[in-house]
């Protein structure tokens, strides 16, 4: 982990950064949780609690213009890409200052002048339009790219196949990021897909594929970084798969009966926040201290985003058909 | 007095009646059909352990075993073609599309494919499917799982549309779809899973194309569809303290539609309110307001027949702005008045 | 004598016309849109060398280059992701699909990525994009590759829909579609892509959502859309000879959907037809006759009114059953007559 | 070719049977090709003049009822099913006596009772159908396979990757068979499809994937025995991609700007008849004569069908709904 660390050339202002990403989104959506236990928020949610290291070490590898496109569990990703916690709370609230004016909710928070093309409530659905954010910027000749997220069970949607054998020939600055963790809802992958790792994929279209340890903010951020220098310099698209595991239920009711306790109980001993902040200690970048305030400070703001939100206005009902039309 | 009745259907074997909820009764229509025929077996994305988005197939993977209740992969377009394929080839599918708003990947299969091959093949393959999915808005679930999609498939010919209101109906319509030789979209109402209502035991069917009339009125004929029913009915109760009668009418089958009922009902009233969830916009509504003045019931006509339906958005996330989306019970009440009072 | 005019649109910097195909015509708008602005581009199958499976981007790729008029693989989902992607990030994409029947495989992304995400995102996302594609039987065709399917995103809230019946409103909606800042489907038909008609030469656009008058009368109010319009015209001069004066309506944009001009019309005539070639349930007709029969123009109605369309059946490939499916002048000259003289 | 013949274990009746039907089909189409241009027949035709060796030798692998579910380029295999020419002319001609009572024509021709579930409109619409036809038969567990065929463009349509994905998780008796013909309409498949060759797509799925020589008949009847057998004993699906040409446009209207003449010419050479008589020819089961025959009797029947096709009743107009509905 320490060579890991050192070979990342991150410096320490970034990783302690990461860290306290990493805390946000998992204070955010316990808090989140909380918050719907206690009828204060409706719909639904899906929790990336477990999966922190994935979303903020591929960010990690982003300038800020480049752009993301996220998923249903898409939390971590916003936040990853530098989304404020409280305008996403607000959001959750469905208040008017929130990120989509409230009419979006946790399933479709988009940070669009952060770079955040939006999570998406469709399996796979940011993935033919994150081919289309490619070509823009290559048509334009921008000095971005666009990474997508999207989960194991996505990757076995049609959108997948033809987005990425459409990225491969076009040469499309895009770096598809197929976090597997474990499930697609109720099915496992190994149930739902008919190859071992999801990375092999890549091969039908002639694009690297590269597997990483999902749970380790520097594996992630290598793997990502690379890809992304690659698809900046004009070389096309990448597949990486993120190996992680998501320790809550699929959305807010969910027996887990697909899944044993164990193994849950497994992954969670692999949590990536302990792992990070083992590596930082042991490499003497932070002391205990340090980590304690950096939770701290996180605990404080995502606190402070709930009373933002809590205060913060509805939309107006008159206003209910605005957006629908430019 | 709330005037609701119950239409019998064929074959009602059981006069016993119990309360069940509509999730409960398409469950047990599920059984009933799967016991009763071996060809019939479900497929569609955690139906299995997880029994289902919305719990309706909840332990019927242990009753019959995960090969008749069928996890598939997140491949909706997959799940319609395995669908139809087998259906042409002796089986009777009930695929389950987890979302109504995710048929949009399977419409391809299902209306250039499902829909057309018994014609296009001149009457000689039979496609009996039964396509279940849950519509609709009020979860809170926002833009991408709250559609109410079925005008598109009243537009498809090959395919039928059935849409139950009740629990009662929702046992025997389900039983007739899957009886039935035809491709049927079976649109079920997520906020209508957990209502109650009486529900025969033993296998009954209701007709398919066959509108009910689930209040009898003599002042506005309402058609509603699915949820706006049990709102409609709501509705006609606060008007009822007013001394105003309203007539629900609920087409159940929205293709093939059959608009004798509804006609025959407005011939009585002289008045006519649509209400369903979808947009207004190019809705089913619009087919029974056209069906409605292209007939008899023209000249029986007394006030201009008005739609009461979703507004034209996609649904929102707030809680308000959700509810002031599509039709509530005081708008029913609201529009209602208005026609029959003849201030529009 | 046909009573036709044409609506100028605004700006139209050019009084000269001359006589182009509606394939010439639309080939026009796409040069003049792609020249006057570098965002704009095309993407779809064999729309390069090819030259578009009907021809309507001959040459462009000459002209244009193999970047701005993009071949794609056969992957109608990824068009359409490719499409609302650069749309959202800065570029204005005209998307083909090249035949309105494989556009059962963009659904997804039209109707809950493209049409919702400006809303969804509280406004903040902009999504310009044109997409284009051939409609309509009476090609030999057959069942799939004959389909109709506008009504399905009239429905859409998000979308506009716009389906010009002459040369010279292709070019000036389809400028418009293009200056527009919202995803449109913009239907062509393929019968009409070798009809002629003046257009102007220089740069104009047809405004969006304003029906035009296609030939004045008196006695019935034909509301037609696409190659309907023609073959209403034609019935109409026959029907002249008779003594009877049809006035028919061309919405052009069917969403959104502006009535006025057909309610307007009906208060004149005091009697309406619709008449479009998708099957007659659920279709636009529908919403027409609902829109017409909801409000102002109720009271001016001394007939029922009617829809001719399409068959409820898939298109079918023998010539006299095909031509049987969808309306023809003579069926437009017999629905009109029996309603203008009252035997219905 | 010769040792190829031998190992086929194919008897002479066979051999001469499949060069009767690769007759059959070419002299079909070109009899369809002219009818067309004298105005006798209306709509649109796809022709697969060139790869008649890719449609008999995959049927010849099958069992009578086995199905096959089939293309826009269907003529072939619909001929090497087992299908009737003038029940096909007869659909051609839109007469009532046809495979789909004229309903479909050209684009829909199917043999249901001869087990062809359908030629088919929609690039990769029949690729989910035969999942379908797949599970329906592992579910009666009766000993059939399925057949599908599709192009090189089919390959690039969302629908091939979920269902070769579904089809492999669930072991189904699926052979897909990709005819490669070098062009999706007028994309070539070095344009439009990210992968070398098509058949290592079936790594995306954890199954066989095989390229065959598609002009050579024992090439082809060779892989795709193989692949049916397999799947004949629940070993599950195979992918075959079936190198081969269309001689013609893509249909009937086509400049064809987007291929040089000498490209076709060199195909042309290796034309699948010649070069299957020739085989015959040199490991003596025919002589020059008998090749004349069987050419001669081709002709004769699909003469006789324009004829049976021509004398036939249209359908009755009244009867236009028949069908919409069981
Ligand atoms: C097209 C579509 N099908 C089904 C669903 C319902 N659904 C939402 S998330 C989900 C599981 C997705 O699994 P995966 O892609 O692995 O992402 P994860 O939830 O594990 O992050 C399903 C089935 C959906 N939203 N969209
Ligand atoms: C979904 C869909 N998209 C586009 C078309 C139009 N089209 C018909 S055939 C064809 C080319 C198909 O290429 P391929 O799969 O290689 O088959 P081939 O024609 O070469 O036999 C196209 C684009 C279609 N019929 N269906
Ligand atoms: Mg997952
Ligand atoms: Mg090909």
């Amino acid at each position: 982990m320490e060579t890991k660390l050192k070979e990342s050339g991150l410096d320490s202002a970034t990783l302690l950064e990461a860290l306290r990403k990493m805390h946000l989104i998992r204070l955010f959506e316990e808090k989140a949780e909380s918050l719907y236990a206690l009828g204060k928020i409706h719909g639904t949610m899906h929790l990336s609690i477990g999966q922190e290291a994935s979303a903020v070490g591929s960010c990690l590898a982003l300038q800020p213009d480049d752009y993301i496109l996220s998923t249903h569990r898409g939390h971590g990703h916003c936040i990853g890409k530098g989304a404020e916690p409280k305008l996403m709370m607000a959001e959750f609230f469905g208040k008017e200052v929130g990120y989509c004016r409230g009419r979006g909710g946790s399933m479709h928070i988009a940070d669009v002048a952060g770079g955040n093309l939006g999570a998406n409530g469709i399996v796979a659905g940011g993935i033919p339009l994150s081919t289309g954010v490619g070509l823009s910027i290559q048509m334009q000749q921008q000095d971005k790219v666009c990474l997508t997220f999207f989960g194991d069970g996505a990757a076995n949607e049609g959108a997948f196949h033809e987005s990425l054998n459409l990225a491969a020939i076009w040469d499309l600055p895009v770096v598809y990021i197929c976090e597997n963790n474990q499930y697609g809802m109720s099915m496992s992958v190994e149930r739902a897909c008919a190859v071992q790792r999801i990375a092999q994929r890549a091969a039908a279209y002639d694009i690297p594929g590269m597997t990483v340890d999902g749970n380790d903010l520097f594996a992630v951020y290598g793997a990502v970084k690379a890809a992304v220098d690659r698809a900046r310099t004009g070389d096309g698209p990448m597949l990486i798969e993120s190996v992680t595991y998501r320790w809550r239920g699929h959305s807010k009711s969910d027996r887990q009966r697909y899944r044993s306790r164990d193994e849950v109980k497994e992954w969670m001993e692999k949590d990536p926040i302990a792992r990070l902040e083992k590596a930082l200690l042991s490499a003497e970048i932070v002391s205990e201290a340090d980590l304690e305030q950096v939770a701290n400070a996180a605990r404080k703001t995502i606190e402070d985003s709930v009373a933002f939100a809590e205060a913060a206005a509805d939309p107006d009902p008159a206003s209910i058909l605005e957006g629908v039309y430019a | 007095m709330l005037k609701q009745r119950e239409t019998a259907g064929a074959r009602e074997d059981s006069a016993e009646t119990r309360e069940l909820t509509y999730a409960q009764a398409i469950r047990e229509a599920l059984q009933l059909a799967m016991n009763r025929d071996e060809r019939v077996f479900m497929l569609g994305e955690d139906i299995g352990v997880y029994g289902g988005a919305f719990g309706v197939s909840d332990g019927l993977i242990d009753q019959f075993g995960a090969e008749r209740i069928r996890d598939t992969p997140i491949s909706e377009a997959a799940i319609a073609g395995a669908a139809i394929g087998s259906a042409m080839t002796g089986m009777r599918p009930i695929a389950e599309i987890q979302f109504m708003d995710f048929i949009t990947l399977s419409m391809e299969q299902l209306v250039l494919q499902g829909a057309k091959i018994r014609f296009m093949f001149g009457g000689k393959a039979t496609v009996p499917l039964v396509l279940r999915t849950p519509a609709g808005s009020g979860t809170g679930a926002a833009a991408q799982h709250s559609e109410s999609l079925e005008a598109w498939f009243v537009h498809v010919p090959g395919l039928k549309v059935v849409m139950p209101s009740t629990p009662y109906d929702a046992k025997g319509l389900l039983l007739a779809a899957i009886e039935d030789d035809n491709p049927v979209i079976f649109v079920e109402h997520k906020l209508l899973y957990r209502t109650k209502g009486h529900v025969p035991e033993g296998y009954y069917t209701v007709p398919l194309s066959q509108s009910d009339i689930k209040r009898e009125g003599t002042d506005l004929s309402v058609i509603a569809t699915s949820i706006m029913v049990p709102r409609a009915i709501e509705a006609a109760e606060i008007l009822a303290k007013k001394g105003i009668e309203l007539e629900v009418v609920d087409p159940r089958t929205l293709k093939p539609y059959d608009a004798t009922i509804a006609t025959q009902s407005v011939r009585k009233t002289g008045k006519a309110l649509v209400v369903h969830e979808a947009p207004k916009t190019g809705g089913f509504g619009a087919e029974v307001v056209a069906e409605l003045v292209a007939g008899d019931a023209f000249d029986y006509l007394d006030a201009p027949v008005r739609r009461l339906a979703g507004l034209d958005v996609p649904i929102p996330y707030n809680r308000e702005l959700e509810r002031a989306a599509v039709p509530q019970v005081e708008d029913i009440v609201r529009e209602a008045r208005a026609l029959v009072e003849g201030v529009y």
